[in-house]
Formats: structure tokens, sequence, C-alpha cells
């Protein structure tokens, strides 16, 4: 198969998917198979395009020209690689873990989560691999609308609250910003194709640049920039596998990811000097009001939502910092945050499954009693706090070193507070669970580790955590390819 | 002369309306209009356009007043006092004659055989009627001929007018009194 | 000033006409009465088309000897149109005032505006 | 009103005539003021008028109603069909000058049968309304 | 007789045929075949013409072989061409859904004449488009307006004889403004022909008549075609209709009446004298603006769905008014292109919504909860078709705001793009309401046994759904099409 051939697989083979699940509704096990069995396809498409674009191939796709210079076009470069990589890996993970979870709690509905899931992921690639604006902003208009009846699955009165604020704010934002954005910068440059160095040249300067920035980035409600943050926690009202894909793979890094490549792709870090800093602030604030928010929440979904809102602000603040060495951790975030953010909500999720218990303060004594799941928990709790052996240090290790480089003390001390503050939400949990004894009435309610598919999925998730920070050769390597480096 | 009994059946239609207006018995309104139209095909007489003239008597002051005495005789009704002040109405008719009476102003004076519609077009059916349709009144002659789709269009729409009327009163074919609308 | 009224009477007349028959049309609500007003204001035009065309001293547009100077019969045709399409119009709108009286019991706009708020009013058949 | 000698028997008197003028005004619209509309009005007043002193079921018995919504249609066919000849014959749509050898009776012949077809519909539409109107009593509501 | 030279007359005169052949033949069987075949010959007679214009430029036809200006002129250019593929090709696809719509909602001894109104309508609506005549426009206009009188007035309910005669009132108001303003440039020009008019009115712009003409023109029109806040008589006509009237009309007559508009501002009056004369570019930008925020606020709070989209039509005929108030090429693209678009997604919407009328039993928004779970299809169709309206990217209703906010970018107007994304929020949130009632909620116990709409309903509404999608796509037919005519409106490129 040509590149161009495994990039329209790997937009056609989740959407095939969908299709199969759909017609195996009637048999939950030949479903469930559909679902794993295109997973693994799907990965395998992506792992195949790795070789080329590591050795500097940029394979393209042109589908259709929807309008004159409008195209609904792909190109692989390094940072949607590094993207879709991230997005097809744990789409297997995840789906293992959403067997369990989906069976363990007997959720209604199964198929249409599958099928939505399954179209998600063909969404998030078609994010990944967007040659254009244009393109971008179709799947991620997509992506909104399909995960939707994810965020609202229980349709319940709290589910459709939810599901009002998840589509109001990311419609909202995309449509009232975004859509601007890309018109202008159509306007403005003729073009809305991704390029090394950026389109906009030198066309735009001062406050009209920074008003385009500031479209861009708030347009992107994904990223959940304070004060366009607020569908993140209300999306905590779906089902955990949703969670975890809503908040550590697809839409949330469909977001950052997106604000990494406007920056790199459609501005150029160059051009952006001096037009970027109230975005520094802003991202900063995030930061540090997210963690606060983060380290007064209880209840434990919702503490992991405020950590996100915290964490993906650490990329576009990275990306915002316009140094070289900082836009590479910010890629790499993008992965790191990934894979120890899915293995906290895969934990939390199988805490709800197996002790049905949703608030930190009912965490006393639970590991014991589900050490790998809790295991895994720390090794996710140390990643987003950037401890090693985890690899969210390796990423917040670029920042840090690219903020320095900048002489951006400001930024570094952002950094260093919200260390403090992240260990301070999550060390009292991992507290709690290992060193506190169980409160009396759990004995009248036995449990043991969740259902197997969901240990394995969280084992696996923590491993990759662990991996990234001895392993972290080809996220860096697409991280610095990115910015013009050769391989 | 022409141009006073033109002004003087004109003057007398305004009253006809102004009365009109006023009275709230429908059945002296519907004479009312009937007089109306009346006076007005003695104005097209004295216009000369005789085909309108015998058209608006067929018309206006025939078949209009018959269907609109049938329909008053199936709706027995009189009608209400206003319960409205007739501000709103008022502004809008007052905006849209002052519109007119701007328009207007400048068109060409009362029989002004310099006007541009005596200059285009229609001298060639004047000149070139008769002999290109052998027909000596010109008006049949642009009616039927010159601008014959004109009258399909105004047959067709006496057509959609029988027909919908046929859809909208006809009975059903069981002779019961029920109807499709309670 | 008072030449150019009287060598505009027939526009006046027409204006004054046209704004009488739209002003029962809109702020009378009984249906019959409206529809005479509607038939007003749509005759009223006939004059806007027809005046002008004539020419004092000229005929009627029958081509015969003896006459040199006709009227325009261009407008004639057009208001012929005209005229019949008014009659269809009146034709169809008495037919749904009839309906309309058969359903609501009523031929009075604000009456039947009221009936179809009441709580049981409106519905179908 | 229908016990009315004097009414019926100047009725029997007038109809003749009303149709006679009628026919005049059709045909003679091509020299004089009239043509097919107000021939068909005419018509119809004729038939409303008998109608009126005889009483709509005898109407009914003269110009039954099938009859009179063929006429409704027939008469737009007609003038269609005029329309077409002209394009069969290799003019324009509604182009007399083809209907016949010499082109001034080619629209001769064109005038006279689309001046047919108006009144033919003309008359059709008005009794068919006329019909509709005086066969719904107001007192056959509920 | 060399068929190809008699398109123009065609066009017309087949579905015109269609009406009195139908009433002479009174079966309802009979008629629906004889006006469906019309339909399809007008459609693919306007597909002929359209290609013929392509390839070779304007066609001038002159009925009874009358030269223009003394006889009627039938006149195809490249607007009037993509108008009446759009009015042939909705009529084509809405009739079949006719035949099994109307069986539940019309007494069947009306039947054969409800397909005469129907052919008449959509003779009357190509009429429009077609003609290059100003008095024939009229005569047209009253054609379609006197047969949609008719269909709407045969709806179910007894209020649509209520908004029918509404309807004729204010329809019969336009149509005699139009008259007046058509006879005020008579008596300017002497003339009726549409182009030689133009080239007449040329040299004597400024004169008052004209100007009084340009603004009974504008009103007569903007009746017709429901532009705020002349837009009363609409939503209760598409609301109370039987379900393939509403369809047809919402599709296709306010379109044609903005073909209207465009016709007499661009080929009569010409450009310089509509928009830079008059403040008429400030006067529609703000009516459409108003149209678009009061009207879609008002769908917001509606209970019924036929209602909500009807007025969902008024804020939409903004966006095709916003489009023409800028005078540029882009703008009057985003109209033409709006105007197919919008055609083709409200058209399918108010077919799905007759589906969910035959499943349901209504339309109000209480009555459809949980139609998600019975009637899946249907449901996931109006949610298409809504997105479509709200301009989500991939379907017809994002290319034509597209272009909308690009007109707006190009006069630097940055505040109204900001105005005209925040207007398709609205939309989010009318079309959501309709989300939420049909997914979130259980179906009454009456209805939980419904089943999805027949195919003969649901395959005309799917065509539509599919071509909103399409449009969205692929835009080289309108957006192309749209581009060359708003290129020769302008005067810019070639016709």
């Amino acid at each position: 198969m040509t590149p161009e051939h495994l990039i329209l697989a790997s937009l056609a083979l989740p959407a095939a998917g969908a299709a199969a699940i759909l017609a195996c509704r009637r048999a939950p096990n030949l479903r469930e198979a559909a679902t794993l069995a295109s997973a693994a396809l799907l990965f395998l498409c992506v792992a195949a395009l790795l070789p080329g674009v590591l050795a500097g191939a940029r394979p393209a796709l042109r589908l259709m020209e929807v309008l004159p210079g409008l195209d609904l076009a792909f190109a692989v470069e390094p940072l949607g690689m590094l993207f879709a990589l991230v997005a097809s890996g744990l789409w297997i993970v995840n789906s293992l873990y959403s067997i369990g979870y989906m069976r363990g709690n007997d959720e209604a509905n199964q198929t249409r989560f599958y099928v939505c899931f399954a179209l998600a992921i063909a969404a998030a690639l078609g994010i990944a691999f967007s040659a254009n604006v244009f393109t971008l902003f179709v799947f991620y208009e997509l992506l909104t609308l399909i995960t939707y009846p994810l965020v609202t699955h229980h349709g319940s009165d709290k589910a459709r609250n939810g599901g009002r604020t998840y589509l109001g704010l990311l419609v909202g934002t995309s449509v009232l910003f975004l859509l601007p954005a890309l018109a202008f910068t159509w306007h403005v440059a003729g073009t809305t194709d991704f390029a090394p160095g950026g389109i906009l040249g030198g066309r735009l300067d001062g406050l009209a640049l920074a008003g385009l920035l500031a479209l861009y980035m708030f347009g992107l409600g994904k990223a959940a920039l304070m004060p366009f943050h607020r569908w993140l926690p209300a999306a905590m009202v779906a089902p955990t596998p949703v969670s975890a894909l809503l908040h550590a793979v697809a839409v949330v890094k469909a977001g950052v990811f997106s604000v990494v490549k406007v920056v790199v792709y459609v501005f150029g870090l160059d051009n952006l000097a001096g037009s970027a800093d109230w975005l520094v602030a802003v991202a900063g604030f995030t930061i540090l009001a997210a963690s606060v928010v983060a380290l007064n929440a209880d209840n434990l979904k919702r503490r992991l939502a405020y950590s996100t809102v915290s964490q993906l602000s650490y990329v576009v603040l990275a990306a915002a910092l316009l140094a070289p060495l900082s836009v590479v951790g910010a890629a790499l975030h993008i992965a790191a945050h990934a894979l120890g953010k899915i293995t906290l909500f895969f934990a939390a999720g199988a805490i709800y499954t197996a002790a049905h218990k949703t608030e930190v303060s009912q965490l006393d004594g639970i590991g014991r009693r589900m050490p790998w799941t809790m295991g895994a928990f720390a090794i996710g709790a140390l990643s987003m706090i950037g401890l090693p052996p985890a690899a969210g240090f390796v990423s917040k290790w670029y920042m840090l070193s690219g903020a320095m480089a900048a002489s951006h003390w400001p930024a570094v001390a952002v950094i260093a507070a919200s260390t403090l503050l992240n260990a301070g939400y999550f060390l009292p949990i991992l507290w709690r669970a290992f060193f506190r004894p169980a409160a009396a009435d759990d004995a009248h309610h036995p449990h043991g580790e969740a259902p197997l598919p969901m240990v394995i999925a969280l084992t696996l998730t923590a491993a990759g955590t662990l991996a990234l920070f001895f392993q972290p050769d080809v996220p860096l390597a697409l991280a610095q390819q990115m910015l013009g480096g050769l391989p | 002369m022409e141009t006073l009994i033109v002004n003087v059946l004109l003057t007398l239609m305004m009253l006809a309306v102004v009365v009109l207006a006023r009275t709230r018995n429908l059945f002296s309104v519907i004479v009312l209009s009937g007089l109306y139209s009346f006076l007005m095909a003695t104005v097209m007489v004295a216009l000369d356009a005789v085909d309108v003239a015998m058209t608006e008597a067929a018309v206006g002051a025939g078949i209009s007043t018959v269907l609109l005495l049938g329909a008053l005789h199936l709706c027995r009704s009189e009608e209400a006092k206003p319960a409205h002040k007739p501000w709103l109405p008022l502004a809008v008719t007052a905006s849209a004659g002052l519109l007119l009476v701007y328009g207007t102003w400048d068109l060409p004076a009362f029989s002004d055989p310099e006007a541009p519609i005596h200059k285009h077009v229609a001298p060639r059916y004047l000149e070139a009627g008769p002999s290109e349709t052998g027909v000596p009144n010109v008006v049949t002659a642009v009616l039927a001929s010159y601008r014959g789709f004109d009258t399909l269009g105004e047959t067709t729409v006496v057509f959609t007018a029988g027909a919908g009327i046929v859809a909208l009163l006809r009975r059903r074919r069981r002779k019961t009194a029920d109807k499709e609308a309670p | 000033m008072l030449a150019h009224i009287w060598s505009h009477f027939d526009y006046w007349a027409m204006i004054f006409l046209a704004m009488a028959g739209l002003f029962i049309v809109i702020a009378r609500g009984n249906l019959i009465k409206k529809l005479v007003g509607l038939g007003i204001f749509q005759t009223s035009v006939y004059l806007l088309y027809v005046a002008p065309g004539k020419i004092v001293g000229g005929t009627a547009p029958i081509v015969a000897e003896g006459f040199r100077v006709y009227s325009n019969p261009l407008p004639h045709v057009l208001i012929l149109t005209a005229i019949v399409v008014g009659v269809a119009t009146l034709a169809l709108g008495l037919a749904l005032v009839v309906r309309i009286r058969e359903a609501y019991d009523s031929i009075e706009e604000d009456e039947i505006l009221r009936r179809d708020q009441a709580p049981d009013g409106g519905g179908e058949a | 009103m229908t016990r009315d000698m004097v009414l019926r028997v100047v009725a029997k008197l007038l109809i003749p005539f009303i149709l006679l003028f009628a026919l005049y005004v059709q045909f003679h619209g091509d020299f004089g003021p009239g043509g097919g509309f107000q021939a068909g009005v005419i018509l119809a007043a004729a038939m409303v008028f008998y109608a009126v002193i005889f009483g709509l079921d005898n109407a009914r018995k003269v110009l039954p109603d099938r009859l009179v919504e063929t006429m409704v249609a027939a008469g737009v066919l007609l003038y269609l069909g005029v329309g077409a000849a002209g394009l069969l014959l290799g003019g324009n749509f509604l182009d007399y000058f083809v209907l016949a050898a010499d082109p001034v009776a080619g629209q001769h012949r064109g005038i006279f049968w689309i001046e047919l077809g108006v009144a033919i519909t003309v008359c059709g539409v008005m009794l068919k309304v006329f019909y509709l109107f005086a066969g719904r009593g107001p007192e056959e509501e509920q | 007789m060399n068929l190809a030279a008699h398109l123009p007359a065609l066009q017309v005169v087949l579905p015109l045929a269609a009406a009195p052949l139908a009433v002479l033949l009174r079966g309802r069987g009979a008629a629906f075949m004889l006006v469906t075949l019309a339909a399809w010959a007008a459609f693919a007679v306007s597909i002929l013409l359209w290609l013929q214009v392509n390839a070779s430029g304007p066609i001038s036809y002159a009925l009874g072989s009358w030269a223009p200006p003394w006889g009627i002129e039938y006149r195809v250019d490249s607007l009037s061409a993509l108008l009446l593929m759009l009015v042939c090709g909705i009529a084509a696809v809405v009739l079949p859904y006719a035949r099994a719509s109307i069986e539940r909602e019309l007494r069947q001894d009306v039947h054969y004449l409800f397909y005469a109104m129907f052919a008449l309508c959509l003779a009357g609506l190509a009429g429009i488009a077609i003609t290059g005549d100003a008095f024939n426009l009229f005569v047209f206009l009253e054609i379609s307006s006197l047969s949609s009188y008719v269909l709407i007035a045969l709806g179910r309910d007894r209020r649509a004889l209520v908004a029918a005669y509404q309807y004729l009132i204010m329809g019969t108001i336009g149509a005699t403004f139009i008259v007046v303003g058509v006879g005020l440039l008579y008596l300017k020009t002497g003339t009726l022909n549409l182009a030689d008019m133009g080239v007449r009115l040329q040299e004597m712009t400024s004169h008052r008549p004209v100007l009084a003409a340009l603004a009974f023109l504008t009103v007569g029109i903007s009746l017709k075609l429901a532009l705020f806040p002349l837009h009363q008589w609409l939503p209760n006509a598409y609301a109370y209709a039987p379900s393939a009237v509403s369809a047809f009309l919402a599709a296709t007559a306010t379109k044609v009446s903005v073909y209207a508009l465009l016709r007499f501002y661009f080929s009569v009056f010409g450009e310089t004298a509509v928009f830079k004369r008059l403040p008429m570019e400030d006067l529609m930008l703000i009516l459409a603006l108003a149209g678009m925020f009061v009207a879609s606020a008002v769908a917001i709070f509606q209970h019924d769905l036929k209602r909500l989209f009807a007025y969902s039509s008024v804020a939409q005929v903004g966006y095709i008014v916003l489009g023409i108030s800028f005078d540029s090429v882009t703008g009057l693209t985003a109209t033409i292109a709006h105007l197919v678009n919008h055609a083709v997604t409200k058209g399918g919407l108010f077919l799905l919504l007759g589906a969910v009328m035959a499943g349901m039993g209504g339309t109000t928004l209480a009555r459809v909860h949980g139609i998600g779970r019975v009637m899946p299809l249907t449901a996931f169709g109006i949610v298409l078709c809504g997105l479509g309206l709200i301009g989500v990217p991939g379907t017809a209703g994002f290319v034509s705001k597209w272009y909308l906010i690009l007109a707006a970018l190009e006069k630097g107007q940055w505040w109204l793009v900001f105005l005209i994304v925040a207007s398709s929020l609205l939309a989010v949130a009318y079309v959501w309401r309709f989300v939420e009632a049909a997914y979130f909620h259980a179906p009454r116990a009456d209805l939980a046994a419904v089943r999805e709409a027949p195919a003969g309903l649901a395959i005309p509404a799917w065509t539509l759904v599919g071509a909103t999608i399409w449009f969205g796509l692929d835009t080289s037919v309108t957006v192309g099409s749209a581009a060359r005519a708003a290129a020769m409106l302008l005067g810019t490129g070639a016709p």
C-alpha cells in the first residue's frame, strides 16, 4: 500500500468499523470483536506510516475541492503523526477497557456507544492528518457532534444539561471564533494550507495578528482555555471510557494539537514574536486557577477534569512561549498527558465499577483491595506532577528548559507553582488509598479488582507512561522534525 | 371637456369609496362597490378604453357583485365595530401614498402625446397591427396575438381560481353535512 | 402649481383610491370588507395604466377610416388581464371566507384569532 | 319565485337574445370591443339568469356539473393546443403565422380559436363558481 | 420541428398543460401520473437549458414569433437556468412524495385538483423565473400565488383556511405593489420588456418615478419573499399546509421571489441606481440582520416543529438578502448559492416533518418525544437538515455562509462576520430543541409502536437530505452557477 492509501485507510477503517459494529448489533461478542479488530487494524495502518515520516516523507492526499481554494485534503506531518499514533494506539486499549466497563455496569445503548466511539476516532484522525485549516475545521466540528451522544449517553436530565454545556461551548466557540479565523486566514493569505514557517508571513502585524491568534486560541475551545473551559467538567456526566476518550485522547488532544499546529504552521513561531504574550498570561492563569479548583474538588472525576484543564494549558503555554525547546515540550506533552490521564480515568472507572465509589473522601484504604488499579493510578499521578520515572517529567523538562532559554521567568514560576499544586491534589489520594485504613462501613461491601479487561487496559497505559519516560525517541524525533529538524 | 368629464367621474368615485369605508352594513358596502365599479367602467369609456370598460362593467359591477352577495348570503354578517385605533394602517397607507405622490409628480401630464408610452412599442401596434394580424381592433390584436401568452396566463388564472374553488367548496360525495374542519 | 395639479388629477385620484382601498384592507377586521377594500386597491391601479394612455381628441384603438389619433392600446390589454386576475382573486378569497365562516362561525378577524387561542379551539379534525 | 309565470316567460324570451349577444361579442371582438372573456361572462350570465328563474336543479340538468368542469379545463387546453399547433407546424409556441398558408389568415385562425378557448374556460369557471356558491345554503351548517 | 430550440416554451407549457388535463381526466391515479411526468419532463428540460446556457450563453425565445419588445420574450441566462433547475427539481422530488402523503391528509375526491394546483404552482414559478417581460412576470406570479393559496387551504387544520386567507391578502397587496411599480416603469420607458427597460432606464435613473417604482417593487416582492417584517403570512401558511405543499413552497416560492428581486435590481434598474443613489445597502442590511436574529429567536420558542422551521425560513431569507446588500460578486454568489442550498435543506426538512406527521400524528415538540427511538431514520434526517441550517461544514448551509463571511470580510466589516456566525448559534438552539425532544424523552405510550416512515415518504425526503450533504461537499454546480450568475448580474463576467 502506498502512503496515500494508508491515509485513506486510516480514515476509512474506523468508519467501516462503525458500520461493522452497527451490523453486529444483535451479537455483542461479535460487535466487540469488530471494535477491537478495527482498532488493531487502524493502529497498524498508522504505524505503517511512521517509518516514512521519520525518514522525512510527507505523504499527502487531496480528497476533493469543496470550494475554490478550499480542499478537503490530508497530509501527514510529524505532529499529526504523533497525534494519530496516540489516538489510534489508545483506541485499542480504550476498547478493551470499554468492554469491561460497559458490561460490568450493564449500560444501555452499547451499540450506539461503540459506533460513536469509532466515528470519533475517525474524526480525530481527520484532524491529525488535515492538510489545511479548513479540513481541520470540518473534522473538528464533526468530532464535537459525534461525541455529543457519548457525553449524553445516560439520557438523564443531568446528562442533557451536561450535553448542552458541552455542545454549546464547543460549537459556540468554534462557530463564533474559529470560523471567522478560518475565513480571515483565507482572506489574508489566500490559502489555509499548513506550511512549515507559517502562511501569514508578514501580511499581518500588531493588533490584527494578536486578534487572529485570539480567535484561533479561543475558537479551539477543545483546548479548554479559560474562560471557555466549562464544557470539560460538564462532560463528566459521561461514562468513564468516554471521559477517558474526551479528556485524554481524542477531544482535548484535538484541541491542543490544533493549537500547536496553528501556531507552528499557520502563524510560524518567528512571526508571532511579541503578539503571544497575552496568551502566556491566559494559559498561565488557566493552569493555576484550574489547579486550585482541582484541589478543592472531592469528586474524583471532577478533580481529574480540572487537572486536565490545567494540563492542557501547559501545552498552550509552551506553544505560546515560541521557544523551540518549549514547543517540542508541548508536542511531547500531548503524548505524555494522554497516556497519564487515560490511566487515571481508567483507574477512576475501575474504582466505580468495582467499589461504586466516586468521591475522593471514600477512597480510604482502597489501595489494598485494588493494588493494580491504584498502582497504575500512582504512576499516572506521577506523570501529571511531572516526576520521574513517568513521561510527564520529560515533557515538562522541555517546557521548563524552553521557558528558561527564553528567559520567560513568569512562565517558569507558573510551571513550578503548578507542579506543587499538582502534587497537592494527587498525593493525598495516594496517601488515602495506601496508608489510611478502610472505613468501617466498607466491610459490608466486599470487592476486589475491577473486571479483567479493565485491569489489563490500565496496566498497559501505566506501562506506556513509564516506557515513554525511558524511550521518548520516537515522539521526540517527531517533535523536532515539526520545527524543521531533519531526520 | 374630456378632461373635465374624467375628473368629475373620478371625484364621484372618491366619494363612493369614502362612503363605502364608513359603512358597516355589508349589503350597502357591496352595492357601493358595484357602483364604484360602474363609475370606473364609465371612466374607462371616457378614456377610450372601451374593451376595459365593457369588461369592468361585466366583471366589477356584475360578477364581483354577484359573488359578494352570494358570499354574504352564506355568511349572514354585519361588520363589527373596529376594535383598534387605526393608527398603524393610516401610517402605512399614508407613507405608500406619499411615495406614490413623489413617484407620479414627474410623470407626463394627462394626455401628453410626447409621453414615452406613446413613442415606444405602442406605435407599432397601431401602425402595423391591423395589417400584420388582420384585426382592426388593436386591443384584440395585442391581447390575442402580440401578447397572446399573457392571455394564456390570464386564462390559466381563471382556470386556477375555478379549479381551486372547486377544491375548496366541493362537498363530499355522500350527502352528509360533515366537513373536514371542525 | 395649480395647473400641475389639474394636469395630474388622474394620478391624484388614483392615489387616493389606492390608499383608501389599502386602508380598508389593513384596518378593517371583517373578511368580506377586507376583500372589497382589496378590490378597490387593485382597481385603482387601472387608472395608473389607462389614464396616461389617453390622448384627448383621440379615439378608442379600433383602426377605422377617418380617424388618425388613437389612444394607446397596450395599457388596455394589460388592464384587461389585471381585471381578470382581480376577479379570480376575489372569487377565491370569497370561497375561503365561506369556508372560514363554516369552520369558525365568524368572519371577524379578531374573533377568529380568539377562537384559535382558546384552549380547545385549535386542533386537527 | 320559480312559480311566477311572468318572469318565466320573460326569461324564456330574453335568454336567446342574451346568448345571441354573447356570440356577437365573441365573434365581433376583432372589429369592435369584446372578445372571448366578455363573451364567456355573458354566456355564464345567461345561464345564471336561467338558474335564478328556473331553479338550480333545472340549470344543472341543462348544463350538468361534469360538463361545466370539462369546459373549465377544455378552454385552457384549446388555447394550449393552438400554441402547440404553432410548434408542430414549425413556428414558435403560439405562433399563428404558420397556422395557414397566408400569415394574416393564420393570425385570424389563431385568434379565433384562442378567443374561443378563453370563452369556454371563463364561462365554465363562472358557472362552476355559481353552482358551488348557490348550492351551499347557509342552513346546511351544523 | 427542432425540439431543442423550443425548450424555453416547453419548460412552462408542460406543467401548465398537465393541470387542465388532470382536471379533465379526474382520476387521481391518472392525474398523479400526468403531473409527475410533466414535472420530470420539466426538470429534464431545465437541465438541458442549463447546459445550453453554460455552453453558449443566454437564450432568447420569442413567444408567438413576435420579436421583443413587441411580443413576450422568454429569456434564459445563468441565473434563471439555475432557478428553473431548482424549482423543477424540487417539484420532481416532492410529487412522488405527495402521492403517499396526501393519501393521509386529503379527501380522495380532491386529489386530482391537488395535482392540478401543484402543476399550476410549478408552471407559475417556472414562468416567473424564465420570463423576460415585466407584466408576464406578474401574470405568472398570480398563477403561482392563487394555486398556492388553494394548496395551503387544503391543509387538515382549520387554521389552514385562515392562513391561506391572510396569505391571499398579503400576497395580493404585494402583487398590486408590483403592478404599480411595473406601471411606473412602463410610463417612464414605454416598454414592458425587462432588458429593453434596463437599456432605456440607463439615461434617466435619477428621475423620481423610477425611484418610486424601485420602492414599490421592493416592498411588493419583499412581501412575497417574506422579508422581515413583512413575513407574518409565512409561519402559519407553512405550518398548516399539507406536508408536501409546505415542503414545495418552503423550497421554491420565496426563492423565486428573490430571483424576481435580483432581476429587477440588476437587470432593470442597474446596480448604480439601486445601491449608489439610495441607501438600499444599509436598509437591506438592517432588515436582513433583524430577520436573522428576531426570527431565529422567535423560532426557539415555538412549540410546533413546522412553525419552528417556518420561522427559521424567515431567518434564512435574512441571509439571502444580506448577500444582496453587499452589492458584490461574492455577496451575490452567497445569495444565489444559498437560494439553492436552503431550498434543498428546507425542502428535505419539511418532507421529513410530513413523515413525522404521518407517523406520530402531529409535529408539536411534545408529540415527537422519543422519535429518535421509534422513527430513527426520520429523526436522523431532520438532525442532518438541522445541521445544514446551522451551517455545519459538510452541509450545504456551510457553503453559502462561507461566502457571506467572505463578502463581509471583503468590505472590511468585521463586526458583521460575528453577527453572521452568532445567528447560526441561534439556529443551534432551535435545532437542539428537536434533538432533545427526539432523543431524551420516551415516546408517548400510544406512540411507542409507531413504525418508520414508508418508502414513499422516505425516499423523496432522503433524496433532498442527500442533496444537502452533496452540495456541502461538491459545490461545482451550486457555487459554480452562482458565481457565474453573480458575475453576469454585476456585469463583471461573461454572461
